[in-house]
């Protein structure tokens, strides 16, 4: 299994039945393909829709139904529309259950860091401010390296998204939750070792005695 | 009240240095014949408020290819790299506005309020020289208002009066831009009698838009 | 013609083709009946709709469509309904062209005083305070004196509604504009003078020579 | 996600002392099942924020009427005399606000922001005790914003999975009590299969909605 599948299927796990969920571009979008059976997770994308899914067939694409990234989707039925005061009213106002979201950097607070590198990425924040402001847990979904070197740091040396503590840290290597003691290892992914994960994060983490290993199916 | 324009009369009424909001979410919702109209008419100067500059050829985007966009305020220019490259060789100012404030600015325009208290930014660069105000011992950022000269509109439906109404992801920032701007230009993809979009099917009542632009006469 | 018809007959003279209007209940909502011809007007109500008319028979009410008052109405073909909050928005935001209201006090400011007598009737302000606050034009059609008092008066001595000055004061016996230089005297009622108008008010009256005879149609 | 429950059951769930936001305008968009549940419960003491109290054996009135209200949040009490009355001899607390003031502070709450700035009320009795904030040289109030333990809403058709559509003026207050309660108990006029409304018809997504009240069985 890749890494993102990997990480894809163990952050499924979080789902609950009901929930209001917004996918991050990129990886985040590939949970939806590994919720676990017999839940009902409704997916906002952030240009005006509850209930999108992915287009069942190239020919029935609507101009008037994309993601937000411009691309073709479905949606169920029961699904709703609205406009983009209420797309974030729902994500501000505390009524989205999770977000999943890629990151650039994580820290020892638990802050993120995933919309900008000054001087040489700036393409804009879109939602990524709001969704890490007002979801009720924010899920960052990431590898844990970029070309070998830690993501997660003492500190974000990255502009941050928001001042927010993130609820949980998923990547090919290990489930870490932010704390007010710290970040606490959660899971380690199969076959890898704490040491290794240590060894690849360049923040303190605090390793109970009960570390699991990843839940995640083939 | 005659609102029916054809396209080039409608386009007209914008002058140059005029601040336009456009509706759309990378193009989708965006109105396709004003963009191409204001590229042809070549308006200069332009500040245009709106989510995204979509990609190039795409929406907005034709607007920035064509260099016609002196400022633009918006949620993210990832998906265009010609807006990243004018930002970075100073050619162009870009405001970067968090996506859910961008659309409480413009209904805080629109809907007469004094700005808008968000909880979105504070602690980041996004909050650098703004008032922020305490709530219950909670901060929020004080963002101002956003208002325009033009809004320009794309609806599903029209009917002859100029009640809008709009399908599904096209909506978006349509109906709050059409609130808070002087003059409001609407394209729609079909214009129907009055009657046909019930009332509660209504997106921007009639009274809001100024200007309807005329289908072309089909042929053939 | 009883005070009340010539006050909304002159009312509806202010009215222009297109004109997005509120009437306030009471006598502010006959002036509907007056209407020039060949001029369209969209009547808002507060409670969410555009459009609204008289409903045509009893037998067509709607328990889904009624006026500010609970009664219900009718409504044109093109009419639109919305939320509380557009609904204020549209009023707010400075998209009503006119809004005519009844009063209990002017003054000369041009503040409106019309939702409560300390001790004796506190209904509330409903919408006034917002409709005086955001219409592009105030009209106040009241009766000229109550109980033989002056209605008109030096400074308002009940809660103001705003500090806005309203745009025009229409009673059964004068059109009175406030002005950044006071209270002009536009016109006056068929068989009134300017020295009954005077008298029967209680602020100082700018008197200009043209002062016309208002305009009422039979 | 089961969210069908007996009327009964829905009510039971609201305690002595809540607050409640109920949607309606003079009664119009008031579930009337659930008003006169709550009667028969006879919940004591609650908090109602709702645009008035309607009419003596109306809507909220009826609340009033039965002593259950200990404290009200409108725009106007004009209509119901017992109210005025509950006022005036300090049985119940009203607050008055005005009424686009209202719709925004419950807006407010349920959209995730600090408060309202609104010129409503500026330089009135209502600016008493309220912070003034400058925006551009002009003042405005900042209101606070409004929750609620319940929202109870009333729609014209719900389908199975909480989906609420509404229906011309009945609309009013409900979508936006529906944003800013901890729990939403909604009571339709029909229920349909899931599609039936369709999405752009959706006034509140069924994400929102807690608790659908059942139909009665008709018999005969």
């Amino acid at each position: 299994m890749d890494d993102k599948t990997l990480i894809a299927k163990r952050v499924a796990l979080e789902f609950k039945d009901g929930d209001l969920a917004n996918l991050g571009i990129g990886l985040p979008t590939l949970v939806a393909r590994y919720l676990p059976a017999g839940i009902d997770v409704f997916f906002q994308s952030e240009n005006g829709i509850i209930g999108m899914q992915a287009l069942p067939e190239d020919g029935a694409a609507s101009a008037d139904l994309t993601d937000a990234g411009g691309s073709p989707i479905g949606a169920i039925p029961g699904a709703a529309s609205f406009d983009s005061a209420m797309s974030f009213g729902l994500i501000r106002g505390g009524h989205l259950d999770v977000t999943v979201l890629g990151g650039l950097q994580v820290d020892e607070e638990g802050h993120l860091a995933n919309w900008m590198v000054p001087g040489k990425m700036v393409p804009g924040m879109g939602g990524a401010m709001d969704l890490v402001s007002g979801a009720k847990r924010v899920i960052v979904a990431m590898t844990h390296t970029a070309k070998g070197e830690p993501k997660i740091l003492k500190r974000c040396t990255l502009p941050l998204t928001a001042v927010r503590r993130v609820d949980l840290v998923v990547t090919e290597m290990a489930v870490i939750e932010p704390t007010d003691r710290g970040l606490v290892l959660r899971e380690v992914a199969p076959g890898r070792s704490v040491a290794e994960v240590v060894e690849a994060t360049a923040a303190e983490l605090i390793v109970p005695p009960d570390v699991g290993t990843m839940p995640v199916t083939a | 009240m005659k609102k029916l324009v054809n396209l080039e009369d409608a386009v007209s009424r914008i002058p140059d240095g005029a601040v336009l909001m456009i509706g759309g979410f990378m193009g989708v919702g965006t109105p396709p014949r004003l963009i191409d109209e204001i590229v042809r008419q070549g308006k200069r100067d332009l500040t245009v408020i709106g989510n995204d500059t979509a990609r190039q050829g795409v929406g907005i985007g034709k607007l920035v290819a064509a260099r016609l966009v002196r400022r633009v305020i918006t949620s993210h220019i990832g998906t265009n790299p010609e807006t990243q490259r004018q930002m970075i060789a100073g050619e162009t100012e870009v405001e970067l506005v968090p996506q859910g404030t961008l659309a409480e600015r413009i209904r805080a325009a629109g809907f007469g309020l004094g700005g808008v208290l968000t909880p979105t930014g504070v602690g980041t660069v996004v909050a650098e020289g703004k008032r922020t105000v305490e709530v219950d011992g909670r901060d929020f950022l004080l963002e101002p208002p956003l208002h325009a000269d033009f809004a320009l509109i794309n609806a599903k439906r029209a009917d002859y009066r100029g009640n809008l109404e709009f399908a599904l992801t096209a909506r978006n920032f349509n109906p709050l831009m059409a609130m808070a701007a002087k003059t409001v230009i609407a394209e729609a993809d079909d214009i129907v009698p009055v009657g046909v979009v019930p009332p509660d099917a209504v997106g921007v009542p009639n009274v809001l838009v100024d200007y309807l632009v005329a289908k072309e006469r089909s042929h053939g």
